[in-house]
């Protein structure tokens, strides 16, 4: 029964689309993208076969719409949807509609997003596969006192979570009883602007644990393989910041255990497609089922950089209806890989979202160095959707030489005209604790408590100030030291005007 | 010969500048170092200090002498003046411009979701003031210091702009 | 007796100096550029720690004098050299001098290189280490009517080869005698412009024999291990253009023995560091001996890739004196990997070489890419020196998925400003023979003996017309569809002028 | 409507090109097709054709007609002409302007080393004219027809830049 696709509608933008478009033209699969009215010449629309326009910036007049997309399904004659992640990625109508109107959706079946989607019903079906679980409840924001009083049972601190979406959207750690009641509102708030479903529920918050996830890839023939594990500890606000693989708290003999945990779970959800199985890892290797993402993660590439496997193009073949080639032997981990996600936010100023146009972009290459760019010289970084701009991504033989890897990419790397993220990586990449793979959720908070990711050696701030004082002394010359061939520069020495507007801040006179 | 102030990070540098014939002399704190500029595109140069490589990148954040140089992958924030207006400033007791802002701005564009305080509210530094959603997250912004609310420009529910101001103190 | 390294001053530009620079970061040891005239902004000139300017473009002033680069050693306190590729690498008189001066060589004794880098001493030892060679003489330039003779009795063609250098320069296939003395003359004059030393020799010409290299590695301890093959039989006028390992043609038992072949050699020599052993396979795999090179291949990447193992790394452990933790049993290869050398040069205009400012460059990335680039966007592409630009390389699973790979990240290469060879390699890629695997040295020649290499569907022909036509009508409106902002642009549609002249050709009139 | 003659590995194309409210269409022999234009930044566009994403970049490559047209990692050669000249043009029996050169220049800069014709020799395809060193590696340029020397504009010894003329035909 394997339906060969031949084009490929990618309903999705930024790096993910992109890094889908490429697996189709590995494959030689037509691709097709769509975009919104800012995302026009995006480099997701400029890379792709085929071009197709479906309404305005917000994403629910666009990517999240799925009339729009469903017709430019029609209007191109896609015989396949790959729905990337966030967006239409776990939505199950969305999945079904593409069913019923004979379109190969690239994710599981619907009844399974739809299912696994909820996390109430995962942790349901997660008990009953046998995996161990932590203690939660259902109750939520429509109980709000016996939400406390289950909460005040387990005791503080609890985490408040969405039981629909992912991405750290809709999820609280709250530390005391008084701070309970706004926490469960504005978790439920964005829950519900996020991905329509305000429903919330409570669980025992696990101290320091680690946040360690196994890859799962299963066929429509009744194959379901593991691919090893991601660590993704390092977390701002419950949204990973960077990933690596394998784990380094990680043993043969518990990643045997979470590897048939993981089985296990999509065994019993019947699952098709590549997907996550999420857990906790507490600081005696114990482990608890925290939810599956049925869908391919942001993180996705630190797992293809240790197994050599392609998952967007063993997603395409599940998809097809192809069996798996791969059996679980031979998925062999060969060194180590580690991500850093590059948003467009400035760390400084509490990772507030920069938008504007990017001036000047330069990607790090050379050994082993990949990224996953969504974005170009030139483009522009709307406000209308998550500020992550790219994926930097390094390998090494050892955890050692992809960190050292890692470290150079940054320094490598150019962006002017928004802030990013790339200070924040060498930062925490310099930080001893993380050297020694000491990692949990609460990494971040706990060694940057008040968020000041700026350091910098005397010698480089003396020569900062040497440069400032040249540019200084250049621009009071009326000296141009700027490509006088580029009209954009000023005249005035090499500075410029940045186009935000100063963050003014509170100062010590009050 | 030109001289400034230089401060980052609350370090001052006092810089001497001057030309040599394919070179310039920078006098930081009495120690002499060498320099070479070599113009590239936009706002960027390449920069030689005693032999020291740096790809710098120079951009303004406002009025005053306030910038971000951009060095060997971080943005350092760099203030910096005349050495003699900075004596002067000095000797009459006034402090540099950073630190009479009352005026608290938008930092990014974004949907106001819910205001925490009104005219005459005292806040310290870390109070919530604003709830702002942007990217589909909601960000609160927070007082940085201690101060009195004298007005708020923004309605919840409002789209603002970045750089917009949200709320006067006094 | 480990003497560390702490500051490594690199003899060379483009982008093996941006490799080792790489290294350097990699491994905390502080990188010292050297740049010429032309070079001061250059991306190596940018990248490294320290940058100092030895003198004037053409690389007898700067690159390949002895005496500045020592200078520069000595003014920036570097204690190692590592000299890239090309220039100083292979220079026995240079690697003395830094012996001589106390500075570490990054590279074999002076003595093997003097020992190997001459062809003919090269040939004596390999059949000394019983390796098996192609017949040939050391008659040459001297004795021109000697060497007719000889070259009569082995038989038409023979290889015109200068007994110094390499990287086919002082080469030429000679196809019959008439030819013989012109290609005597001009092969010498080339190896004493390039080498300072006019020596050539005769050797049996082989008919489409494919060029099979085993990479060497082998530290002051007495261990000599082979990191398997690299197969590099697509070349133009000797020229390696496209690289790849494993070599298609390989099976286990001919690596086997090849690997052991290039042991024997490396042991006779006592040879230390990083090299290549050069072999000629036959159609019937028997393999001659060809050459070693007593430095870091330009093509070592694809070894890299698929061994996992860092070369410049080890190359500078090695130099400090440090036994190889790798044994021969942990080299296994993993995939395939494919390098394309990217050059400024016009494909369509017989491969001159192409010099001007890169107005806009897009580096491909993504799933399998490494780009190790020499350039930048706006760099300056000088007259000066070699016109590599970069090398391009892809991993895959297979051979199938490298080759896909290749082709989606070819596509993704922007350049603009000087002609590139990225074209040529699409065409060549997607070649059957290639695909196939089926390859010799003669393959480019057999294959477009017109060097025709500009291909394209009559869809693609239809729609680069239409945006002519699009050009043309936007440019007679005087619509600006360049962004307005940039004053480098002309303001009539999105054409500029060209910068060369047009290349005139002899037309159909004569 | 603008009307154009467009000529591409030997095929012509004929184009009709109309402005729409928000595209344009182009009539390539008789056959219609939408076209969407968005201007990137200096010489490139990104060009929509039926739904086609082609990110297009133009260079002219001399005077006349004669553009290079870089789309999908190619670089095609397009020379593109007003319809009604071109029909006048060919009615007229006059060849395009390709056809009347007898400059021979120089692709690239370099050292002349050698000469391998005279004023008077008749030359045919394939015959070495010039060897030139650039980069290190001696170029053979040849001739690319039959022609007969007129004059021999360079020594060897002597550099040329980019574009300077070596030989001239008659």
């Amino acid at each position: 029964m394997i339906k060969p696709i031949k084009k490929i509608l990618v309903a999705n933008r930024g790096e993910i689309a992109v890094r889908v478009i490429r697996a189709c033209h590995d494959l030689g699969i037509v691709s097709v993208a769509i975009c919104s009215d800012c995302d026009r010449t995006a480099y997701h629309a400029r890379l792709a076969d085929e071009w197709y326009h479906i309404g305005g910036s917000p994403s629910s007049e666009s990517y999240l719409n799925q009339d729009r997309v469903m017709q430019a399904v029609k209007d191109s004659g896609a015989d396949a949807v790959h729905p990337g992640y966030g967006f239409l990625a776990e939505n199950a109508t969305f999945a079904q509609r593409c069913v019923d109107e004979g379109i190969t959706f690239i994710g599981p079946r619907p009844e399974t997003i739809r299912g696994l989607g909820d996390k109430l019903v995962a942790r349901e079906m997660a008990i009953k596969a046998n995996l161990p679980v932590v203690p939660g409840t259902d109750m939520g924001a429509d109980n709000p006192d016996e939400a406390l009083a289950f909460a005040k049972k387990i005791g503080f601190p609890v985490l408040v979570k969405a039981a629909a979406g992912g991405g750290g959207k809709g999820m609280r750690v709250v530390e005391s009883a008084d701070l309970f009641q706004e926490a469960l509102d504005s978790a439920s708030r964005e829950a519900k602007s996020a991905f329509g479903d305000g429903r919330v529920f409570i669980e025992k918050y696990l101290v320091r644990p680690r946040h360690v996830e196994i890859q799962i890839l299963c066929d429509t023939h009744g194959n379901h393989l593991h691919l090893c594990e991601r660590e993704c500890s390092i977390q701002r606000r419950h949204q990973k910041v960077i990933e690596e693989a394998p784990s380094p708290i990680m043993t043969d003999e518990l990643r045997e255990r979470m590897g048939t945990a993981a089985v296990s779970i999509a065994r019993e959800a019947g699952y098709v497609g590549a997907g996550t199985v999420e857990f906790l890892v507490d600081q005696n290797r114990s482990f608890y089922f925290l939810e599956v993402n049925t869908r391919l993660q942001v993180e996705h590439p630190v797992t293809e950089l240790v197994t050599g496997v392609d998952l967007v193009k063993e997603q395409v073949a599940v998809a097809e209806g192809r069996e798996l080639t791969l059996r679980q032997e031979d998925i062999r981990l060969n060194g180590h890989a580690i991500e850093c996600r590059i948003y467009a936010e400035d760390p400084s100023g509490g990772f507030m979202p920069s938008t504007g146009t990017l001036e000047h972009y330069r990607l790090p290459a050379g050994p082993g160095v990949r990224v996953d760019s969504g974005v170009l010289v030139w483009s522009e970084i709307p406000i209308y959707y998550d500020p992550m701009i790219a994926k930097l991504c390094t390998w090494g033989r050892d955890r050692t030489e992809a960190i050292a890897r890692m470290q150079r990419a940054l320094s490598e790397y150019r962006i002017s005209g928004v802030e990013s993220t790339v200070g924040f990586h060498q930062v925490v990449l310099a930080n001893k604790k993380f050297i020694a793979g000491d990692l949990s959720t609460g990494f971040l908070q706990e060694e940057y408590p008040d968020s000041n990711y700026r350091t910098f050696s005397p010698e480089l701030a003396e020569d900062a100030a040497i440069a400032a004082a040249v540019d200084k002394l250049l621009n009071e010359r009326r000296i141009t030291i700027s490509q006088s061939g580029n009209g954009r520069s000023r005249s005035s020495g090499w500075v410029r005007h940045h186009r935000r507007e100063n963050v003014k801040r509170l100062g010590g006179k009050h | 010969m030109s001289r400034y102030s230089v401060t980052i990070d609350g370090h001052e540098f006092d810089i001497e500048m001057e030309y040599r014939s394919d070179h310039m002399v920078a006098t930081v704190n009495g120690r002499e170092r060498l320099v070479r500029v070599h113009k590239l595109q936009e706002t960027r140069a390449l920069l030689v200090i005693d032999h020291l490589s740096h790809e710098v990148d120079i951009q303004a954040t406002g009025d005053g002498g306030r910038k971000i140089v951009f060095m060997q992958g971080t943005e350092i924030p760099v203030a910096i003046e005349d050495y003699n207006l900075a004596q002067m400033r000095k000797a009459a007791g006034i402090g540099s411009e950073e630190e009479v802002d009352t005026v608290f701005v938008a930092p990014m564009p974004g949907l106001i979701v819910e205001i925490k305080v009104a005219p005459g509210d005292t806040v310290t530094a870390g109070q919530p003031l604003v709830v702002v959603e942007a990217m589909k997250m909601e960000n609160i912004l927070k007082a940085k210091g201690t101060a009195t609310v004298k007005a708020v420009r923004i309605a919840a529910g409002q789209s603002v702009e970045k750089g917009e101001p949200l709320i006067e103190f006094e």
